[in-house]
């Protein structure tokens, strides 16, 4: 591992709250989104999606439709080409290889699949279209309960696997069968997390356009716009070199557009086949049906304690409930795995053992979401913690006190093999202890004069950030992840950043600017970042899994590191001085100690470019002010603390959430300001996974609540003021001491929520704890009558 | 009658005449008809908000109205707010407070903000989350979005600027 | 979906069901029914718009007549499917007799799929039970009306 | 998600309107506030081959003063109404209930007559006009007649209006004097459809003894519905709080609740119960405050 490069501009750009460069233009409405974008003569797209869960298609019959005057295209199966592969490679032996079509061919396997493409002038005509195809499906057992689709003699979703579980793994450390046997108590449950999408603001989208010099533009509202230009080469047989892969604004991801959808290759393909601009945006109803979904695992979790609160050992069976596909890239995996790797937390669990199931259903496949895995697995862990706290006689805090990872034990290797870098969760916790108020409120009588209970939960997790390959391989994904950036100085002294990372709401296009003016010590104005377009930038992976500002700002400060070296190396030559004597500041390149021998950057750069005679010899130093550097980074370990404060109705089951604290270490921070702003964001769409949001399907496989009217995500009054406060301790192996902040809040502040429950339930008999989630009403009133079942959804 | 309809309507300050199919949205003609493209469609049943504009000065749902039913009628967007690319002081506050992410929904709170900051020049941050409840965002978790509506309506009352 | 009821006949279980499987009986009661001929296989080809007021759906399917045992038991089979999606419902008809009346005892799996399902969640249910009841009284009204014919008829001979 | 094509005719008087509903017949939808309407047609769950739209008719927003109530033209925005001192001072509840419509974006173009006409149970007005008995005033090519509210709402979405006849206004009846309100609903999320709801009204003596009693519930069954037995329960009898939840426990005798995604039938039963004895409450105590009794 190198060590990180030392930082540290005269005038600090890094740990500023900057507004962000990004907001003017989408304030006065001139960002573009994908459906923005115009290009004349633009066709639009419409699709027949399945309605059936799980049905073999007998015939489509769309005679009737092509003769629509102005159906431009009809395309099934039996006429789409493109191929069905991800280019990512996964190793991992057991993962049984399932295929997406990305038109469904014999049969469907989820309601949303699309079966038939429509290509007319307006958006209108095209769904006129699509009605007039008429499909005749022949039924086939849908499953939408894993457990039943798990069954031996369950109908096959994918007959060629032999089986609907395609992957199953299992892993022990330490004697952990002492351990139980050994044990004081021992809390089993099966804890139910419920299904849920990212449900981004802007849906997803894709344009594409074949140009007359025969390349193919495709603008799609991903994440990570390099990759999808790789798969699209692989999908469509091309050269990648001929293709350029468009991310312009995005209105939010959160994972979820970190994925390939069939969309993204039918559209290129359309172009391609037909030299005709097509475009399709998704509406929410398609988007709720077949975006990915998230977060819906089966877990039964068993942990051994010794009567002092001390954890001796965990047992965890995670099911995951795939769907009907292996959601590319990163297959159905990716919240089973990940939630098992990450299964100690911020324990020192001395044994565990755990076991991984993962399984098809006829539903949506699931994908990244903020918290990819995490946000079920530690559900599961804290719940039955909380649940044992009670049992033992003991606060949840004092459990976290006796079982935390130390401050003096970093770097600590955890029971799964992970390396956490950095951190005092001591400090973290009794920060938001103290914020929160709680030893005062959980000294006051529940039962309030206005009859409601009140509640106050706290929740503490350790995130996993920035992937990289390291990162992804500590969570259990053999992948090889890392990106890299150019920068770039002009003549006149101005910065140009070409990043493979991108942003899609996180103002990322801010906090890169911040580290390049701070690491070169020029002025923030004069730093542009470049993003999102693959014929603008540098190969990389994107934006997801906490890792830009890590990844990205470290790919930033190494190679706006080289161009400072140079331009000191230079501005040495001309000022006739030693470049270590000389610092870059805000511009103004000058003896340290004697400013005012100084030159600007704009003059160096200027004599670089321009001047031969007055820059050093080129065979000396060479006159190019652009790096290009790469960065692939070892794993850093965010920690942080939600506490949250609720006042429950009883008689109605409702939740007023009164406070939301929440306090995070994630290293050094560029953006105070924008890292404040992820962390209340994703309390908000943590608070909606713990208490809203539910995508519920019936025993036939038809998603129930296929729209904004009845899939609740967050609305204002669902939220109080979200306070935040950080902790700061450096990673010492990353660039800058950074550590990722994007998926924090989704790790904890839903078990926040549900402590907040079982203590304003307190005085109630039994021990009630939800063990599912979201806890609507009805889900609250079932656990204060003591049916502590997961609801059928 | 189906066949295409001849609206005439004021769009920021402007007079459009086309010719639709009655079923157009007035969202879609804003977009695709008169390109401006400020205000976004984010689930075209009136949950999100996103496509809030103002009819005839108050903000109504742009993907729940027919564009033949604001025929003769007043309509404001996102982009009737700055003025020559100087920002107005409630898309300021905005700025200064971070109420926005991604952006999306942005030009719908806009608009449901100014009219409400019209009504009620000094809110109670509890009366701007309920005013803001009709706006759906997914990036902010609300709170920066509530400082920058307080903070707007207090740099009106002070006088900073006259516009909101 | 499940759905379940009783209804009452004040005639014999042959009469009952006789008029349960009279065509011209079914298409006047069956709510949205818009035409019912016979098929080959000794079921029915059925047109229906299902739904209330602005929010209807056109369906076209077939209804099928299985295990049966005059005049006590049948299965009613059918599926539809139409531009809001598909309906499939598998009926099970119990008719017994007391001394004055007939009882039929139905239960109905119903599967709705397609835009109904993901959107009309909210009262999918309680329309349907509601189709169903004025089913049964259109049908009761159907029954009385061919009776009072048939005794009409009957009289004038 | 974009409507299926239909034919557009704006309306230029309800007379006008009526003329085009019996020369279109059954194809024909009134097109007012659209609210639930387009969202409708924007998932081609409605497909009207011909709209009537009554939003442009001139002075769509008419609200007067009657002897008995307050008249509501029904093409008024729901807003309007909300904010009508006329609303406001004589009837509190049904300003309170439209606070509860959605989103103020909505209720500036939905409108009182085209949400009861809509007939959505779960719907706020349309329990409002059982529980101010309101009279709706209907008009057709052929004439004009009053409907009692009770006698309207026929089941979801269905109502006892014929497709050639249109709502002209709607009059609630202003309760009687020194009578208190109260009004409760429960969603998950605020501004979504009720879970259930209950408005009560009571009126009482100086002795608090209950002279008058209306309780209307929503979302609970395929109609608005009055709980008249609980009514009954409450008239003639002195006031407490163990009389409200008795009489709570008989609304059980018109709940027919469904079950959804959110909550079971029997959740919203028992929900319809508190949410009656919190209404009741309410209305007690406003009473109590209107006669100058103390709580």
């Amino acid at each position: 591992m190198k060590e990180p490069i030392e930082i540290g501009g005269v005038t600090k750009h890094i740990g500023v709250a900057r507004k962000r460069t990004e907001d003017p233009q989408i304030l006065m409405g001139q960002a573009k989104y994908v459906d923005d974008i115009k290009i004349p003569g633009t066709l639009e797209v419409a699709f027949l999606r399945s309605t059936h869960a799980h049905a073999r298609i007998v015939e489509i019959r769309s005679e009737v439709a092509k003769q629509h005057p102005d159906c431009h295209r009809l395309v099934t199966a039996q006429e789409f080409s493109a191929g069905a592969t991800t280019f990512f490679p996964n190793t991992r032996g057991t993962l049984k290889p399932v295929v997406m079509p990305f038109i469904a061919k014999d049969k469907v396997r989820f309601v949303g699949e699309i079966i038939a493409v429509v290509v007319a002038p307006t958006r209108y005509i095209a769904e006129d279209i699509v009605d007039l195809i008429e499909v005749e499906y022949e039924s086939l057992p849908a499953y939408s309960d894993v457990e039943d689709a798990m069954q031996n003699d369950a109908t096959l979703i994918h007959e060629e696997l032999g089986t609907n579980i395609y992957y199953s793994d299992s892993y022990t450390s330490g004697d952990v069968d002492k351990a139980f046997a050994d044990a004081d108590l021992v809390v089993s449950e099966k804890v139910a997390t419920g299904r849920t999408s990212a449900a981004p603001m802007e849906t997803r989208g894709v344009m594409a356009t074949w140009g007359w010099d025969d390349t193919l533009t495709v603008w799609s509202s991903t994440q990570m716009p390099y990759p999808l230009r790789t798969s699209i080469a692989a999908n469509l047989s091309i050269p990648e070199q001929i293709i350029r892969v468009v991310a312009p604004t995005v209105g939010g991801g959160f994972g979820q557009k970190a994925h390939f959808f069939p969309e993204e290759f039918i559209l290129p393909w359309l172009a391609k086949e037909f030299k005709q601009p097509v475009k399709w945006i998704e509406d929410r109803r398609e988007h709720l049906l077949s975006a990915s979904h998230a977060k819906q695992c089966t877990i039964y979790m068993n942990i051994a304690f010794k009567s002092d609160g001390t954890m001796t050992g965990m047992k965890v069976k995670n099911i995951g409930d795939s769907g009907a596909y292996s959601q590319y890239p990163w297959s159905g995996l990716i919240e089973s795995v990940a939630a098992n790797n990450g299964a100690p937390g911020a324990f020192t669990f001395p044994t565990i053992s755990f076991e991984t199931v993962v399984c098809l259903t006829n539903k949506m496949s699931t994908g990244a979401y903020r918290g990819v895995g995490w946000s079920a697995g530690c559900y599961a862990r804290e719940m039955v913690l909380t649940k044992a706290a009670r049992l033992l006689g003991l606060d949840i805090v004092d459990l976290y006190r006796k079982n935390f990872i130390k401050a003096d034990e970093f770097p600590y290797i955890t029971a799964t093999q992970q390396t956490y870098d950095s951190g005092d969760y001591h400090k973290v916790l009794d920060k938001c202890l103290e914020l929160s108020n709680y030893t005062q409120l959980k000294s006051e009588p529940r039962k309030m004069s206005n009859g409601k209970l009140r509640g106050i939960g706290v929740a503490f997790f350790v995130e996993q950030t920035n992937w990289g390959s390291r990162s992804a391989a500590e969570s259990g994904f053999p992948a090889t992840l890392h990106d890299t950036t150019t920068v770039e100085m002009d003549p006149s002294g101005k910065v140009t950043i070409k990043s493979g990372q991108f942003s899609h709401g996180q103002g990322l296009k801010t906090t890169l600017a911040q580290v390049a003016a701070e690491t070169l010590g020029v002025p923030f104005e004069d730093v542009k970042v470049v993003d999102g377009d693959t014929a603008t930038g540098a190969y990389g992976m994107g934006t997801f899994a906490s890792r830009s500002a890590v990844i990205g700002g470290g790919t930033v400060i190494r190679a706006a590191n080289d161009v400072r070296n140079k331009l000191l190396k230079i501005a040495a030559h001309v000022m006739e001085a030693n470049d270590q004597d000389l610092t870059i500041d805000e511009g103004k390149i000058y003896v340290k100690g004697s400013p005012e021998r100084s030159m600007t950057v704009a003059e160096i750069a200027y004599i670089t470019y321009f001047d031969r005679f007055t820059r050093p010899d080129e065979d000396e130093i060479e006159p190019t002010l652009s790096a290009t550097r790469h960065y692939d980074p070892p794993a850093a370990y965010a920690n942080g603390s939600h506490a949250v404060a609720i006042e429950l109705d009883p008689e109605t089951g409702l939740i007023d959430i009164k406070r939301i604290v929440a306090v995070e270490d994630c290293g050094n921070m560029i953006n105070p300001k924008i890292v404040d702003g992820q962390m209340r964001g994703g309390a908000s769409q943590g608070i909606g996974m713990g208490l809203l949001e539910s995508l519920d399907y019936d025993e036939s496989g038809q998603l129930k609540n296929a729209s904004f009217m009845d899939f609740l995500i967050p609305n204002a009054m669902t939220l109080p003021d979200i306070e935040c406060a950080h902790i700061v301790t450096p990673s010492p192996y990353t660039e800058g001491g950074f550590k990722g902040a994007g998926e924090a809040a989704m790790l904890s502040i839903h078990i926040a929520l549900s402590n907040a429950l079982a203590d304003a339930l307190s005085d109630h008999e039994g021990t009630l704890v939800p063990m599912v989630t979201p806890i609507g009403p009805q889900e609250v009133i079932n656990l204060i009558n003591n049916t502590n079942q997961p609801v059928p959804r | 009658m189906s066949e295409k309809q001849k609206i005439s309507l004021n769009v920021n300050g402007s007079n459009y005449e086309r010719e639709i199919e009655p079923r157009t949205l007035l969202s879609d003609f804003i977009r695709q008809d008169i390109d401006l493209t400020g205000t976004h469609v984010g689930c075209e049943h009136g949950i999100c908000g996103s496509c809030t504009v103002l009819l005839d000065g108050l903000p109504v749902r742009s993907c729940l109205t027919f564009a033949v039913q604001a025929e003769g009628r007043l309509v404001e967007t996102v982009e009737s707010l700055d003025s020559d690319g100087e920002l107005s002081v409630l898309q300021n506050a905005f700025w200064e407070h971070q109420g926005l992410q991604c952006g999306f929904c942005t030009p719908g709170i806009l608009m449901s903000m100014k009219a409400f900051l019209q009504e009620n020049s000094s809110p109670s941050r509890e009366e701007i989350r309920d005013a803001l409840s009709g706006n759906l965002c997914r990036c902010t978790g609300y709170h920066d979005i509530v400082d920058a509506v307080v903070a707007a309506a207090a740099a009106s009352q002070t006088g900073e600027a006259d516009r909101t | 979906m499940k759905l379940e009821g009783t209804a009452d006949f004040p005639y014999c279980a042959a009469d009952v069901w006789k008029a349960l499987h009279d065509i011209d009986i079914l298409t006047k009661t069956i709510p949205g029914c818009r035409s019912m001929t016979a098929n080959d296989e000794g079921g029915y080809v059925i047109a229906v718009s299902l739904g209330v007021a602005a929010i209807k759906g056109d369906y076209e399917g077939t209804l099928n007549v299985t295990d049966v045992e005059f005049p006590t038991h049948y299965m009613l089979d059918g599926s539809g499917a139409g531009q809001p999606g598909y309906v499939s419902v598998h009926v099970d008809c119990q008719l017994s007799t007391n001394e004055s009346a007939t009882r039929l005892t139905w239960i109905c799996d119903a599967e709705v799929g397609g835009l109904i399902a993901g959107i009309g969640g909210r009262v999918t249910s309680g329309i349907s039970k509601f189709m169903a009841k004025q089913f049964f009284k259109a049908f009761e009204q159907e029954m009385k009306n061919h009776f009072e014919e048939l005794t009409n008829v009957s009289d004038d001979g | 998600m974009k409507p299926a094509n239909f034919d557009y005719y704006r309306a230029t008087s309800l007379e006008h309107a009526c003329e085009l509903l019996s020369q279109h017949g059954d194809d024909a939808k009134i097109l007012a506030g659209g609210q639930s309407l387009i969202a409708a047609m924007n998932f081609r769950l409605a497909r009207p081959p011909v709209l009537i739209d009554i939003s442009n008719i001139d002075g769509p927003n008419e609200i007067v003063d009657e002897d008995t109530g307050v008249r509501i033209k029904a093409t008024t925005t729901q807003r309007t109404a909300e904010h009508s001192p006329s609303v406001r001072n004589r009837l509190p509840v049904l300003a309170a209930a439209i606070e509860n419509i959605a989103h103020f974006q909505i209720r500036n173009k939905g409108t009182v007559g085209g949400s009861i006409v809509n007939a959505d149970p779960a719907s706020e007005l349309p329990a409002m006009s059982v529980l101010l008995d309101a009279e709706l005033q209907v008009i057709s090519a052929s004439g004009e007649q009053i409907i009692d509210a009770e006698d309207f709402f026929i089941t979801y979405m269905t109502t006892a209006l014929q497709s050639d006849e249109v709502v002209a206004s709607v009059l609630f009846k202003e309760p009687p004097t020194n009578s208190g309100w109260g009004f409760h609903e429960i969603a998950r999320r605020a501004g979504d459809f009720a879970m259930a709801g209950s408005a009560a009204i009571i009126a009482l003596d100086s002795e608090a003894i209950c002279t008058y009693a209306s309780i209307a519930l929503f979302g609970v069954a395929a109609t608005p519905v009055r709980a008249k037995e609980a009514e009954a329960a409450l008239v003639g009898k002195n006031v407490s709080d163990e009389l409200f939840e008795k009489a709570a426990l008989l609304v059980a005798d018109v709940v027919e609740a469904e079950s959804d995604v959110h909550a079971s039938e029997e959740y919203r039963g028992n929900v319809a119960r508190v949410l009656t004895v919190r209404a009741l409450k309410d209305a007690c105590d406003r009473s109590k405050a209107a006669l100058g009794l103390g709580k």
